[in-house]
């Protein structure tokens, strides 16, 4: 059966019709519906001016592509329309609140984007001499400086792509580790809470190790006694979220990693909630073997609807010999890249490296972006950042507890967890509640993550956010429950109605799949 | 700090809300001795500042735009046009997330799906994702997802795949006790990757235009590889190629990965790029990433949903068939944008204009006393061999200003056969002159 | 009485209630309610970092600004967030057609903003030396070029900032040859057709003249005949627009700038409809002595919501001497800038320039983005672009005339004129026509002008548009133009519901001008 | 062609729909011999060659960033926040027109409401225009507006207005008719205007800081204009030194006019910039432009709208206040959005440090041997008085690489009593090291 993102079905099944006015178009003022542009029959035109070619014999070895390929083109205004069309569908942190538990949706600086955009940052191929890009490597050692100074870090591995690309490094250099010490074979197990982030598990399968499962106490956090039970000779690491995926603090956490460490295993902790404590503690002073840090969340790159991200991923002295190439190190003022596994082998500070995971040096586009914001918010800035988004978690989950369940009592850290228990006999759902936020103007939250808590709404409202706009928020969503408790389900069930869709049959998409444009068409049009 | 909009007041206001004396009542479960530690790092700064330092380190940095330009191998300077940046920079598609809250987000699915749409066509395949890191991360999902399909554990990877994307793939499948073989560089593209294609073999990757630029003809690749009961994994680096060369999809690929950069996206010094990633409906299922499919609203309009996310991390958790969770959205968007304005005619003039100016560069190469052209069939990109180190050689020329290539001796440090040749590119990009002051600085470094 | 922008009442009396779902928030999804930056209490926040003052003693001499201002500042997220939320009440060209007839809303190309964005065009001072800004003279020279050869007249001043200023600087050029003449106090009148823009007459006024109006025959054009008769000794020029505001080219274009020249006067063309015959036809060879170029409407630079535009206007052998300082001469290769009377004297070119009519060199960043847009189209794809534009409008013409009364029989140029007739005992107005098209999606077109037609609207679609955007345009105007024949006033008289506003009360607004915040709160809050 | 979207189809169907065999059918009425001329330029050219041409041309030009820069005389090098430039971008604002349709302009009408607000703040006016063309052509119309009010027809312009601002004010009062006095220049700044102003005086029109940087009080010259009946126009040119200096409204002003380019926009060689139009509720009716109103909806939500409309020439035609209809919406976006940025604590700051930067600059020349800093007031630009012709010195530091100022023989080039004056400006982008570079420069050239 087809879920939701976050692990819930979701049909249209509820027919409710919308009370709107009907136009002859479909289109609603400045909501306008817009086709695929492959139903725009332009298979013949195109957008961009390029010179006549000379008409020169080819080189193609006979292999030249003869059948039509189906490519739509359309005028450069056309192609402005439609794009700006679709853009107007969608929601975005520029517009509001993005309260999205674990996924740190915070103000996007254009300066960033401004710098990124420098020719001498964009225009720039990653395979040129050396001597032609210090500029470019000088970016990527002050991040990584700033990344080892803020995390109290010997070591950071700069190329992984995203967050899971950054685990996957922090746990093929925990496999590394392993080997060196000859235990691969008997080393195989990793422990993480359930509540952990899906790619957790997957990352430590992709590694190669079986994936068992952390207790947690009634607290929401690891419970200790029962790690230390899990604990043996064949576990390779723990993986645990810190600030984890309840929003809380582990406690424990030195206590957690001197476990793990005795027990002959590595500390990998998920960075993605780094927010929250960015220049209040650093993970290099609790234990922490390794730890990716999402430059998309933390440091304001933006999301861009999916990616794409950055997952530096910081190393501690057992595992930074295994970090990947290639790497950047200076001497007396010139920058050099290592990308050679016998260079590093001299260079020494990653002898044994276990290898390359991504073509080239990583995410430049997003090292500037985010050494941009780090340079602007300095060390003061961003602590102050963790201390806002903590307030503003606190806030929310302060307010929201008059009419909604909080799951825990206390504080929160960055994120403030609720549960449907409030919902309970009303026929509304965690995700029809959501929906009804859609209609008053704001993204939900988090649902049904982490999974451990029944029908969990998470919200981390960040740093970014005024007091008068999380007021704003807190009143939508007090008056929703309220409205929900009094027995108005129907309404819930029909929202949203004011979006430009409304509820989509998520059921019947994955049933039959539709993933393209008809292939049938595109071939007919385009012949 | 101009980035925090809580003034003072707020937040004591709020601290007395949530009943807190201070800030770091809310930090209480941090070990004490642990809290606000001495970070040695600077403070904050404001705009004019930043750009000025930020400035001042892109500026050395020789940019491809600034002369003569011929490096290519993974990354290549092409003209994007300025319709795509500015779109790709609207609010509603750079600052939105990964479009959970379809009712809400379909602007981005509508162009994922057209993303797909667009992938599928080009590498003639009947299904495409809504794209990976990039091209090098795609072809290591692509071996780990061929041994899925094919429960067999070897890995043959042609020596004219590019050395990296070799490097990655082999860390990802070694990882999951793969044996990996590679084959040795062919330099002049004759290699005989079928005689290594045996029983156990689960797939066989092979780009094209290889490393070198040779353009292959997959097909009876294909053909022993399906008849071992191995998938054969097309590779590109170069997205428009397929503007002018037999697409994968023709020549019988099971599962087509490469490098979208070219269109749309800058060379942003190797990130970020966008992994394009196609296969067959059959083997749908065991495809990583990300997919946007068709559906209906309750009113029974048609709009866009992530879909089949059963095979993903957030479902599926330890089974899931890849960890990727952020992937490249809006490097696809830029993507997209660029191809829709192109469409088949540009790309196709595109593709036609990128290996003329190859041709005319290969012409220009071949008459120094010195140089070799080893390539037979190229498109917009050719090897040439010289008599003397190719790094050398090659800071020799960077000095003069002329980016001639890519370096065997860097891309291949344990070949010593490779140590002599050059990868050299052109593009649209490429004119007349940055073809005259390549030969001419050449000639000279090479008598 | 307030009028609306076309001259006709809009007062929001018909209070039908909207059948929209009301939310807490009164945000309807996506659409989301903002208040004024006054209104967010934010008197001593600001969203920029900049230095510590050092303290030095200050050399203000006693008046330094000791009282409150009283402007709010916001960090920077609430300041994108409310600008981007403003945004999106707006309606665009690049959202759809925006058929203002008149105006000219053609596609703006992102090439042009980029290139007027390169430092050395954006970050260059006016007063640098010119041995320092020979690339920005350059862009001078090379556009007027452009524009002397697509009009076949010798001469061009560049400095007027839009349309209108054109239109003053090219009376000013008349006023300044009658004075030359020793003219000037005999010859005061200046001759217009009542469907003449209301620049023209303000612009007559503006430079001491009276206004008296050309008579038009029923083909909607200037009446040859009835001009002749209003010509004489003391007439110092006529203004006509040609194509004119009917969207007719002037048959009789030569014959009535003989008949002008003839009485001793001269031929002011308005060129705001220029697009039309761009590369088609040359207003030098037709007689013309002045005309102004809207950049910003034949030129695709942008609008910008009102402004700013760029009005260079050619002048005829007769009136080129007296154009405006400072313009750009090339003297082998070297531009010069000639700023002084005295250096105009010498030079020759503009012996008796009239004066300045700005500050430094006109629109220089407009200046980039035309010549951007000329250099892309070259002269094949302006006269395209002309070509492309009247069929467009003929199109749309033809197939609206199934349901609209089209004011003039045949062919139109770049623009089609209809009138109220179709709405005729239906109740409903042209008003309420075009309310209705907001709900449908569309910008309206231009109502109640040009004055002559009765509930005039004036359609023009540009060369930008497709046909499929066409088709489904028309779709969209028939389907109304028979619901109003229907009887459905109603429905017409409450549109538009789903736009961010319904009718607004003009009349009230002018009443009472509520013109910029609450001064006394701004002053209490800043205190 | 990349912006045209009809095909050859496309056209030959729609001739067909409106019954013409070809296109020239829809010309006829064009004289048949004028139709088609021949045109000598050049055809249509892709982006990529546009972009290097005029990318050519941009190279040719000294940006003001590029290093020690001290121009100012009506136009300043301010550093504008990236969000500016971002937002002013944005499709929904750069591509919609005058907001004469309110229901679907609320963005553009709401935000011109707020830039009314802020400069009737700003300028201690009771209310404010939505923007002329510039400062130079709002100080004419303020001038003709005077001339409405008070029915006289002698206009007094002071010595120390920018004579660009005087030239323009004159151009277009004597085309009305008025005599137009100008006031000698007084680079001391001790300029007696009020002796000027007598029975026929409609305005009187000054500067503040005036052109040489003098501050003046501007109150004894109201209370003399208002005894004789005239009203007191008073001028900036620098929007930054309001945030500084007594506000003309404060200071008897009737009606206010200045240069809003400071704020929010670049420098662009000239223009576009944004005229700020301010005056007494009293006067409004007399006043030019556009003015945006608060009103309600039909469901009695709060909008805005174009209002007083009465004024302008789309109504009133032959009898309206001005002939303006564009006027310079988007410039005054980007100062509404810097000014949100700044508020009134950035905007204090910003001045504040504009002047300690210039008090630096002056320190520094005025111990150069010859070197006379002639200003015991200023904000941000003070003038020099040097032993040699003022172009000839700039240009001559031109060549080092340094601009130093506005010269004035060429801003007075009939006075040759100001051959020898410079002009210079420093702003929050001066640095010390601008500072040196300018005074070892002209030491240098002096000795
Ligand atoms: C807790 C947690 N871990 C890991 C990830 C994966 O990061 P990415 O999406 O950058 O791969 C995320 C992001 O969703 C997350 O929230
Ligand atoms: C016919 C006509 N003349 C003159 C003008 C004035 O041009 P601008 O608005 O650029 O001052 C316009 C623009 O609306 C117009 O349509």
């Amino acid at each position: 059966m087809a879920m939701n993102a976050q692990g819930r079905p979701s049909a249209a099944n509820e027919n409710i019709s919308t009370p709107m006015v009907e136009t002859f178009t479909g289109n609603r003022a400045l909501v306008i519906e817009e086709s695929l542009i492959f139903e725009k029959e332009a298979f013949a035109q195109t957008g961009v001016d390029l010179p006549e070619p000379e008409g020169l014999e080819d080189a193609l070895g006979g292999l030249e592509r003869a059948e039509p390929i189906g490519l739509p083109g359309l005028s450069e205004p056309e192609t402005m329309r439609h794009f700006v069309r679709l853009s107007q569908k969608n929601y975005a942190i520029d517009m509001g609140p993005f309260p999205l538990g674990s996924c740190t949706m915070k103000h996007n600086p254009r300066l960033n984007e401004k710098m990124a955009r420098l020719p001498g940052f964009s225009d720039v191929h990653p395979l040129q001499p050396t001597s032609t890009v210090q500029g470019a490597l000088q970016v990527v050692h002050a991040l990584a400086h700033w990344l080892k100074e803020m995390t109290g870090m010997p070591a950071v591995a700069m190329s992984p792509k995203a967050g899971a690309h950054g685990e996957l490094c922090g746990m093929m250099s925990v496999r590394a580790a392993i080997e060196a010490r000859g235990e691969s074979e008997t080393r195989r197990r990793v422990l993480a809470p359930e509540s952990a982030h899906g790619t957790n598990p997957a990352t430590a399968v992709q590694c190669g190790f079986t994936v068992d499962h952390i207790p947690a106490d009634e607290t929401g956090r690891v419970d200790l006694a029962a790690l230390k039970e899990k604990l043996g000779p064949d576990v390779a690491a723990i993986m645990v979220t810190n600030p984890n995926t309840c929003g809380l603090f582990e406690r424990d956490i030195r206590a957690i990693a001197d476990a793990v460490h005795e027990a002959g295993g590595y500390f990998y902790c998920d960075g993605a909630n780094f927010n929250a404590i960015a220049c209040k503690a650093r993970p290099g002073d609790l234990g922490v073997d390794a730890m990716h840090i999402n430059l998309h969340k933390t440091f304001s790159t933006p999301h861009g609807g999916g990616g794409p991200g950055s997952g530096p991923t910081v190393l501690s002295a057992a595992l930074s010999p295994y970090a990947p190439v290639p790497y950047v190190v200076e001497r007396d003022g010139a920058y050099e890249l290592v990308e050679r596994l016998d260079q590093a082998a001299a260079d020494g500070t990653h002898a044994d490296s276990f290898g390359r995971m991504t073509a080239f040096h990583g995410q430049m586009g997003m090292f500037v972006r985010a050494l941009s914001y780090m340079m602007s918010h300095g060390r003061d800035g961003v602590k102050q950042a963790a201390e806002d988004a903590v307030l503003n978690a606190n806030y929310v989950q302060t307010r929201l507890r008059a009419e909604m369940t909080s799951t825990f009592d206390g504080y929160c850290m960055h994120e403030a967890l609720f549960d449907d228990r409030f919902l309970k006999d009303t026929g509304v759902e965690t995700i029809d509640f959501a929906k009804a936020m859609i209609d008053e103007g704001y993204h939900p939250m988090t649902m049904y993550f982490p999974l451990v808590v029944k029908g969990a709404m998470l919200i981390e409202p960040t740093e970014s956010e005024s007091k008068e706009e999380l007021d704003r928020f807190c009143d939508a969503l007090l008056s929703l429950a309220r409205r929900a408790k009094s027995g108005d389900a129907s309404a819930f069930k029909a929202s949203p109605v004011h979006a430009p869709r409304r509820r989509l049959d998520e059921t019947g998409a994955a049933r039959k799949p539709v993933l393209r444009w008809r292939p049938e068409l595109t071939r007919a049009a385009a012949e | 700090m101009r980035y925090l909009p809580l003034s003072e007041q707020d937040r004591q206001k709020m601290l007395t809300v949530v009943g807190a004396a201070q800030i770091d009542d809310l930090f209480a479960d941090v070990p004490s001795d642990a809290l606000d530690p001495e970070i040695d790092l600077p403070l904050h700064a404001g705009e004019l500042e930043v750009e000025r330092s930020l400035g001042s380190m892109a500026a050395r940095n020789r940019t491809a735009g600034e002369g003569a330009f011929f490096l290519g191998a993974g990354a290549y300077k092409h003209h994007v046009p300025a319709t795509v940046d500015h779109i790709i920079q609207r609010s509603e598609f750079l600052t939105s997330y990964t479009p959970y809250q379809p009712e809400i987000a379909q602007g981005t699915l509508q162009y994922l799906f057209e993303f797909q749409s667009q992938v599928a066509a080009l590498t003639g395949m009947e299904v495409a994702n809504a794209s990976m890191y990039d091209g090098s991360t795609a072809c290591a999902e692509a071996a780990l997802m061929a041994r899925r399909i094919t429960k067999k554990t070897r890995v043959v990877l042609s020596g004219g795949l590019h050395p990296h994307y070799a490097a990655v793939t082999r860390t990802n499948s070694e990882l999951v006790g793969d044996d990996v073989v590679i084959a040795d560089p062919d330099i002049a593209g004759d290699e005989d990757i079928i005689a290594l294609i045996d029983d156990e073999t689960s797939c066989v990757v092979v780009q094209n235009p290889d490393v070198f630029g040779h353009i292959r003809d997959l097909q009876p690749i294909a053909d022993a590889a399906h008849e071992k009961g191995a998938l054969l994994v097309a590779v590109f680096t170069e997205a428009v190629s397929l503007g002018a060369i037999k697409s994968p999809g023709a020549m019988g690929a099971d599962i087509v990965v490469g490098e979208g950069q070219s269109i749309g996206n800058a060379l942003n010094f190797g990130g970020p790029y966008v992994g394009l990633f196609a296969t067959r409906i059959k083997y749908l299922r065991q495809a990583p990433g990300r997919l946007c499919g068709e559906t209906v609203d309750a009113d029974g309009r048609r709009g866009f949903v992530l879909t089949l996310s059963t095979r993903e991390q957030h479902i599926r958790r330890d089974k899931a068939t890849s960890n990727i969770c952020t992937n490249s959205g809006l490097c696809a968007l830029a993507f997209t944008v660029h191809m829709t304005l192109l469409g088949e005619v540009g790309l196709r003039r595109m593709a036609t204009l990128n290996h003329e100016k190859a041709l005319k560069t290969a012409r220009a190469l071949k008459v120094i006393p010195g140089v070799e052209v080893l390539n037979k069939t190229f498109f917009n990109e050719f090897t040439i061999r010289i008599p003397k180190n190719s790094q050398t050689v090659i800071d020799a020329l960077a000095d003069e200003g002329v980016i001639a290539g890519a370096p065997g001796a860097r891309l291949w440090p344990d070949h010593p056969a490779l140590e002599n040749i050059i990868i050299v590119a052109a593009t649209e990009c490429t004119t007349d002159a940055d073809i005259n002051a390549l030969t001419s600085a050449l000639t000279e470094e090479l008598n």
